[in-house]
């Protein structure tokens, strides 16, 4: 059973610590870079030791000012929730390195210290909040702090990026709030724990789930609706895209999971979890197939994450598979997060050096002329395949081994299947990298950049190892119905 | 679903005001047009919350209002954002429209 | 390891070794004759029976002198090294005299080394360096015809190799041994092994019609190395036969097979022998002949066990008898236009009425001690008898015709070198002297008039025919020609035809799936360009905002619809 | 048996690894070290690996290290007889491949990636050999995958990026249907070391058909590295890449790795009785010999040296295929044996080629008249190692094929010695006219680049000295079979009898 206790805890940290980092750095955006740097260090610590409570002691949940639902506003920290809080502090930490040697010291572009670590406060909220309309809420935080992040290069192409991001992630809350609204008229309830305990297979259930469930896929870029995601992704500043592909679509499709394990879970029956596993599969061929067909370096790294997105939605099939099987989805979310923010370190890297274009004909020679991003393109790309010694593998087996338990053998064809496609663009972007010719290493890049992005690959290596324990991690979660 | 009769009319005005924004917030190319039924769709679903309030027979429920006036904060920061954006849209679109066509990226 | 152990290892060691080094000394080549050192001592030091075993070598090396090895060894030993001293005078001015050296001292270790083998892997081993290094011997002289003979003679020898492989592991397998004592005696009268063993070794030992490489090659190759494939080399095949068919009822239909394909061997090489022009061929021919007779000997041996240990012994004498002397007439041939007629006679003369059975020479002595086992048994064996005396006959007419095609090339004295001339005269006097060192009773026995008769009608009767081939020939002026390699010219006009038909008809050789597979891979790079142009085209309209409302309710709808349908409403 | 430490193979990883990763950062002209580096792995890897071996056959032990990945799955590092005979392989003719590659390599650009992936490869190569069970196996067979590719690719010219395509087209489809085969196997029976005679027979026949399809599925995944017949077409293809590389692909690390997992799969995950018994092994034995067939008949004829070579390793590592399909435990040794053999055999005709290619500029068969004139010992070299191919004694070749023959014979199925006749036919009519020509012919024209022209050796001594080297192995292998440390006595140790026909009694045996 969950322990329950009152107070500053680890979870409350976890929210005061970004939130008030971005509130300093908002009004001291010299010192931006600094409080950020301190911030993440600290709820990086603040999440391992979130992490490790949980570990230990089972999931928590937090009354804050000691006020319990239905009336107050409970944390949710269980494994789940600290497992999504690790992998957002183990990106948020290297991005924070990234941004060091990628944003310029002056300008308007130090803003971004304030948004990230906004963002960053909203996301901790999400994975912590443990009712339905605080989850709106973060949910529009999270928007509002992300649309400011695409619009921040200020060119056409990303604001007007930035815009349909917006409308597409207001469309998607006010359907999640519609459902909320639906929720409270059903139950009179909002907390996440007491919806569950009430269930029901009503109309209004129905309708409330299917609102939700669409709102947030829209917000999850989930096929057909993930066309918003390759301009904004694309045309954001590198770290921005590591932070909007690695952590914030994973933040639309926490809720969305969360909503099934808990408040849905009468509804979850086959056909519509297949439903939505198949609509995973579509979509990760059809953002690989468009990986494959783009020309240019952030648009495929782009398409990429609307493929992964799509494995994801293999844990509404895998919920009925049996215990635990949704747990290899969420393992997944940190192979990716890991990988892909690693991916766009590194395009941002090679466009830089490129003078801003990344075509991939020409990224090529920058490519050749610099071994450290290469590298860590290399390990990040082998990650997302699924090759072996990183996390990405240990992922892939985990979701094999999961369809195969479920005797849903054919998820397992759709994973592999999807893996070589996966595989045919990582090769088609790193094979230009083997042409013969000299090297350009063009303009400059902070070697801190090119480090902290290796380093980031060299994690997706060493996560490899980390499955047992993320795996156990995940399991701390109550799940009463189907998937627990 | 609302039991009480007289939350219907707040109800289904409430449904009536999404499905309009909805399709004005699709439909229609003027981003300030887009905005707007942001918010019209916004109202929608805070009507549809008020009437939640009228759940059972005794007091209203007074959970519906603070959700509500946080929605409205919410939403308010929210057609901030986009206003903002518009803005500076404006002199790069030469007006406030979307282009005609499927957008490139 | 004992003396006699390692001197036994030394035979094929020492020309192995010296190969190994020639092509590092300038003049190391000339060391060749010193190899067959080691072989000639232990023929004439060694006691029977003395065993060498080298237990990590290979799968485990076993050699071993015994009475028939000893006198193949004797054979061999002999005329390679009477050929390794021809060779230092013959190719004195070989520009490439070294590597002519080395092949032949690798072959050279093959013959000795399959001789002294007493285990079969070892026998293979050593049978197949010499079949492939005496491929180095034949093309020696790089000429168009050297190198025709060679494609002839590797096919063959290849052929040859993979049939006696698949022999001897069917019959090692079946003995779990490859010892060739238990060979001899316990493998078991398999029909396919055994057949595959006559096949493989008849292949190098002129069974016709297995031959066609022997005419091709032997005028290709350079005089001593023909003298060695035609002296020592296909009697390795031979000694294989003598140690790997079982003998006994079980095997008499191979038995009767080697007879037959014997008895045909020596007579075919008689009358295809003295339609040669060339006296190299003729002699190949001869060899074919000879090597039947032994065959036919051999398939006795087979037929009838009780007759095997002196017609073993009679092989043995035949096989050191026939080697030395088609060694002589193969060097003589080579200087022939080098030395006057009265040494021609004689180094000629003696060695080849000496195949032919002329009385007092190891001819006789073979062909007695072939025939003395078949008269002495209870079995009637007069045929097999009357057609190997006309077979001596024949070969008298072939001697003949060749000292006819040679004859008259002498040249005058001088040219050649005593070192060419030497080792020829000495196998050349051995005809006469062989049989009295071999065994001096059995010498002795031979001056009986009776037995002078026996070996003297069938020479006789080839002088006559000779005689009067030779004067109707003169008269009717019809020159009757075979080609070298009788068969084999055939078999190759055939193959260039057929090649020649076939190639005329592009549809028969080009192949619809190489179009096909083109046409594929251009249908797949079509189809996957038209559907990344359609999948573009649907993201840029998925883009629009239409579409995406319209998926968003239409995901509504769906999903609201699943649900519903899913829950019975 | 109790288990050593386990470091010891942690350290044999990083004698390559560690190298690898660091010549990466190396610049190009930092020569020196770089060599250093690769030396000092290379023969640091070979003391470690004979270590293990006098180890394991003086004292019986064995070495397993072990880090948990996954609940119940465990990446284990296991050292016995099977994954010496390989790994001792794979370390020695790296070695000498490195010495090759330095010599081969010396002034082209892009050294440093080269032998960074070449570390890498070999690392991988090692790490399957050590691989104690099938998921190990996976991963350290789908790094060499990654590892490859780059070396592959490396001419940068059009011929090779096709090429590469291709490899890893097939490769990434072999490991994908592997991924999936070991993920439903470690369902079914859950991840476990490999262990002689298998894991898997509790679930026969209850599983019958998933064991079936599995095997499929495996021998499918390894297949394509070890160029089974129709999985077999990037290996011509990718003779393309530098002479060291088509060592390392035929000859140390690729086709080795996917018949070395066939064998695995076969002896320790099914077992040969289980095997036997479903009935997997006599189409697994005509699939060998489909491709035995189909190689050498292509291999005959390709003109180009290097095409040949390779159809010719399409053909011969089926014999390994062959070997163990037999089902019988000559036929396996013969097998096994086949895979130091062909190994040293092909790794000597590469570098043969690469040094016509690189003194002479000889591409094609047809070109190499008279070059034994010119390159008397690279040309020996070629010629022993081709008729080793043949299965001419004493070289390596004809030990691997009496093997064979023998255990077609014992396992009653004796009609498989006419496939190793076929074979040896054609591979006799593919080799020997080039060597033939070679020795006695005559250069048909100049040939295109003549260089060391004046040189006191023929060639580079980087490039013949390993030539020669290998060659020597190949011969030695076969001429001193019976020694303990040979691979037929090693093999012969792995499998528990005497090796060749010793004093002590003959294994083959008047069977039943």
């Amino acid at each position: 059973m969950e322990g329950m206790s009152d107070g500053l805890t680890w979870a409350a940290w976890l929210l005061i610590v970004p939130l008030a980092g971005a509130l300093l750095a908002g009004v001291w955006p010299r010192a931006g870079r600094w409080i950020a740097l301190a911030t993440s260090v600290l709820v990086a610590l603040l999440a391992l030791g979130a992490a490790a409570q949980v570990w230990t002691q089972g999931p928590q949940v937090v009354s804050l000012g000691g006020w319990v639902p239905p009336l107050g506003i409970g944390l949710r920290l269980d494994g789940l929730a600290a497992f999504m809080l690790l992998v957002a502090a183990l990106v948020g930490l290297f991005v924070g390195g990234y941004s060091l040697g990628y944003i310029p010291r002056d300008g308007h572009g130090e803003r971004f210290w304030a948004l990230w670590l906004w963002l960053w406060a909203a996301l901790n909220a999400l994975f912590l909040s443990g009712d339905v309309f605080n989850l709106y809420v973060t949910l529009e935080l999270v928007v509002l702090a992300s649309t400011a992040l695409v619009a921040l290069s200020g060119g056409a192409a990303a604001l007007l990026a930035a815009m349909r991001y917006l409308m597409v992630g207001l469309l998607g809350s006010m359907a999640y709030l519609m459902g909320v609204a639906l929720l409270y008229t059903q139950h009179g309830v909002l907390d996440l724990g007491l919806l569950a305990q009430r269930g029901g297979e009503g109309t209004a259930m129905m309708l409330a789930a299917t609102l939700m469930s669409v709102g947030l896929m829209a917000k999850a870029a989930l096929f057909p609706l993930h066309v918003w995601l390759p301009p904004a992704h694309g045309s954001a500043p590198a770290p921005a895209s590591a932070l909007l592909s690695a952590l914030v679509v994973k933040g639309a499709f926490y809720i969305l999971l969360r909503l099934w394990l808990t408040v849905f879970q009468d509804l979850a029956h086959p056909g519509v979890m297949q439903l939505l596993g198949g609509m995973g599969m579509l979509a990760v061929f059809w953002g690989g197939f468009m990986s494959l067909s783009a020309d240019r370096l952030k648009p495929l790294v782009a398409y990429s994450t609307v493929a992964q997105v799509g494995y994801l939605f293999l844990a509404f099939p895998f919920l009925l598979a049996g215990p635990g099987g949704w747990h290899a989805a969420v393992f997944l979310v940190a192979a990716h997060a890991t990988a892909k923010a690693c991916l766009f370190m590194a395009a941002g890297n090679l466009q830089e050096a490129n003078g801003g274009d990344d075509r991939l004909a020409s990224v090529a020679e920058v490519m050749r002329a610099r071994p450290l991003t290469s590298f860590a393109l290399g390990i990040a790309g082998a990650s997302l395949v699924g090759l072996p010694f990183t996390v990405g593998f240990v992922a892939k087996w985990i979701l094999l081994q999961t369809a195969i338990t479920s005797g849903a053998a054919f998820w397992a064809v759709g994973v592999v299947a999807g893996g070589l496609l996966t595989g045919a663009y990582v090769f088609r972007l790193l094979g230009p990298a083997f042409r013969p010719g000299p090297g350009r290493s063009g303009r400059p890049v902070p070697v801190l950049r090119e480090g902290v992005t290796l380093a980031l690959a060299l994690v997706c290596v060493l996560l490899g190892f980390a499955g047992s324990a993320g795996l156990r991690l995940i399991a701390a979660t109550p799940v009463a119905g189907p998937g627990g | 679903m609302a039991e009480s009769l007289h939350a219907w009319p707040f109800f289904g005005s409430g449904v009536l005001l999404f499905v309009l924004g909805l399709h004005a917030l699709v439909t229609r190319p003027h981003l300030l047009i887009k905005v707007l039924a942001f918010n019209v769709m916004g109202s929608g679903t805070f009507m549809v919350l008020l009437s939640a309030a009228a759940r059972g027979s005794g007091e209203p429920d007074p959970v519906p209002q603070a959700l509500v006036i946080t929605g409205i904060v919410v939403a308010v920061s929210a057609t901030a954002v986009a206003l903002a954006l518009m803005l500076r849209l404006y002199p790069i679109l030469g007006g406030a429209g979307l282009p005609p066509g499927p957008p490139e990226d | 390891m004992s003396i006699g152990a390692t001197a036994l290892t030394l035979v094929p060691l020492a020309p192995l070794l010296l190969a190994l080094v020639l092509p590092a000394g300038k003049g190391a080549w000339r060391l060749t004759p010193l190899a067959v050192l080691p072989a000639l001592g232990a023929v004439l030091l060694l006691p029977d029976a003395t065993r060498a075993h080298l237990p990590e070598v290979l799968l485990g090396v076993r050699l071993a002198l015994d009475p028939v090895s000893r006198g193949f060894l004797l054979a061999a030993a002999l005329l390679w090294g009477a050929a390794a001293v021809y060779a230092r005078g013959d190719l004195r001015d070989d520009p490439h005299v070294v590597r002519f050296h080395v092949f032949f001292l690798l072959a050279m270790a093959g013959n000795l080394g399959l001789v002294v083998a007493a285990d079969a892997v070892v026998f293979y081993t050593f049978f197949a360096l010499m079949s492939l290094a005496s491929v180095g011997l034949v093309v020696h002289r790089c000429t168009a015809e050297a190198w025709r003979a060679t494609w002839v003679y590797l096919g063959m020898a290849v052929l040859g190799e993979l049939c006696l492989f698949t022999g001897l592991i069917l019959q090692v397998h079946a003995v779990g041994d490859p010892s060739l004592e238990r060979l001899v005696l316990e493998a078991p009268p398999d029909g396919l092994a055994v057949s595959l063993i006559v096949v493989g070794l008849g292949a190098k030992a002129g069974m016709v019609p297995l031959h066609l490489w022997l005419p091709l090659a032997h005028p290709a190759a350079p005089t001593p190395a023909s003298a060695v494939l035609s002296g020592a080399m296909i009697k390795a095949g031979l000694l294989g036969w003598l140690y790997l068919i079982p003998r006994g009822e079980a095997m008499a239909g191979v038995g009767t097979w080697l007879l037959v394909a014997g008895l045909a061997g020596a007579w075919f090489g008689v009358l295809a022998g003295v339609l040669q022009q060339r006296p190299k061929t003729l002699l190949a021919y001869s060899s074919i002949s000879q090597m039947g007779l032994m065959t036919a000997g051999m398939g006795l041996a087979v037929q009838a066990p009780e007759l095997g240990p002196a017609l073993t012994a009679a092989l043995v004498f035949y096989v050191v008898h026939h080697g030395l002397a088609k060694g002589a007439l193969f060097l003589g041939t080579g200087i022939a236009r080098q030395v006057s007629l009265p040494w021609l006679l004689l180094g000629l003369g003696v060695p080849s009425l000496a195949l032919a059975g002329l009385p007092l020479t190891s001819g006789a002595m073979a062909k007695s001690l072939l025939k003395t086992p078949l008269e002495a048994t209870q079995g009637d064996y007069s045929a097999v008898l009357l057609l190997m005396a006309l077979a001596a006959a024949g070969t008298a007419v072939l001697m003949l015709r060749f000292l006819a095609l040679v004859l008259p090339g002498a040249g005058r004295d001088g040219g050649g070198s005593w070192a060419m001339r030497l080792p020829w005269l000495l196998l050349a006097l051995a005809a006469p002297l062989l049989p009295w060192c071999w065994d001096p009773a059995a010498a002795w026995a031979l001056l009986s008039p009776g037995k002078l008769w026996t070996a003297a009608w069938p020479l006789l009767l080839g002088v006559g025919v000779a005689l009067a081939g030779f004067l109707l020939f003169r008269r009717v002026r019809v020159r009757v020609h075979l080609p070298e390699g009788d068969l084999w010219w055939l078999l190759e006009r055939a193959g260039r035809a057929g090649v020649q038909a076939v190639a005329r008809q592009p549809v028969l050789w080009r192949s619809p799936g190489g179009t096909l597979y083109a046409r594929l891979g251009a249908w797949l790079v079509r189809g996957w360009g038209t559907l990344q142009d359609r999948a573009l085209e649907a993201e840029r309209h998925m883009r629009r905002w239409e579409v995406l409302g319209g998926g968003f309710t239409a995901w509504i709808l769906i999903l609201f619809g699943v649900l519903w349908w899913g829950l019975g409403g | 048996m109790e288990a050593q430490g386990g470091y010891m193979l942690v350290a044999i990883l990083l004698t390559s690894l560690a190298p690898g990763v660091t010549i990466f950062f190396l610049r190009e002209e930092q020569f020196a070290l770089r060599t250093f580096l690769n030396m000092a792995g290379a023969v640091f890897k070979v003391v470690l690996v004979v270590a293990l071996l006098v180890g394991v056959y003086r004292e019986g032990y064995t070495y397993r290290f072990s880090v948990t990945l996954l609940p119940g799955i465990d990446l284990v590092l296991a050292a016995d007889a099977l994954s010496l005979l390989f790994a001792s392989l794979s370390a020695t003719l790296w070695l000498v491949t490195t010495v090759y590659a330095i010599g081969y390599l010396e002034g082209s650009p892009r050294r440093s990636r080269f032998f960074g992936f070449f570390s890498l490869c070999v690392s991988a190569t090692v790490g399957i050999a050590f691989s104690g069970n099938l998921v190990t196996m996976l991963i350290f067979y789908e790094m060499l995958t990654l590892a490859t590719w780059p070396l592959v690719l490396h001419r940068g010219t059009p011929e090779s990026f096709r090429a590469g395509r291709i490899y890893l087209a097939y490769t990434l489809f072999g490991g994908s249907v592997l991924l999936a085969a070991v993920v439903w196997l470690t369902v079914l029976a859950g991840s476990r070391d490999f262990t002689a005679d298998g894991y898997l027979s509790a679930l026969y026949p209850e599983h019958g058909t998933a064991l079936t399809a599995l095997f499929v599925l495996l021998i499918a995944g390894f297949g394509v590295k070890a160029a089974l017949l129709p999985l077999h077409s990037w290996l011509p293809r990718a003779m393309v890449a530098p002479a060291p590389v088509s060592a390392l692909l035929h000859a140390v690390a690729v086709v080795k790795a996917g018949a070395f997992g066939i064998v695995r799969v076969v002896h320790d995950v099914y077992g040969i009785p289980l095997a036997v018994e479903m009935g997997v092994m006599r189409p697994l034995m005509w699939l060998a010999i489909a491709t035995i067939v189909y190689g050498s008949v292509r291999a005959l004829f390709s003109q180009d040296l290097k095409r040949r070579l390779a159809f010719s390793t399409v053909s011969q590592v089926s014999y390994i295929v062959l070997g163990v399909s037999l089902a019988g435990p000559l036929g396996a040794m013969g097998g096994l044996v086949h895979l130091v053999h062909q190994g040293v055999m092909k790794i000597t005709l590469f570098f043969c080629a690469g040094n016509f290619a690189e003194t002479l500029g000889i591409h094609r068969t047809g070109e190499m008249g008279g070059v034994g004139r010119r390159m008397p010992w690279t040309l020996a070299a070629f010629t022993l190692a081709g008729l080793g191919m043949i299965g001419v004694p004493p070289m390596a070749g004809f030990i691997t094929k009496w093997y064979l023959g023998l255990g077609a014979l014992e396992s009653g199925q004796g009609w498989v010695i006419a496939v190793l006749v076929i074979s040896s036919l054609l591979n006799a009519a593919y080799f020997l006219p080039p060597i033939l020509i070679g020795w006695f012919g005559c250069p048909a024209a100049p040939w295109d680049r003549e260089r060391f022209r004046g040189h006191r050796l023929e060639t580079h001594w980087m490039l013949l000295l390993p030539t020669l080297m290998v060659a020597l192995l190949a011969l030695g292998m076969g001429l001193l079979a019976s020694a303990p440390y040979s691979p037929l006595g090693w093999v012969s140790f792995i499998f528990g009898v005497a090796p060749g026909h010793g004093s002590e009694g003959f294994a083959g045996g008047a069977g039943p």
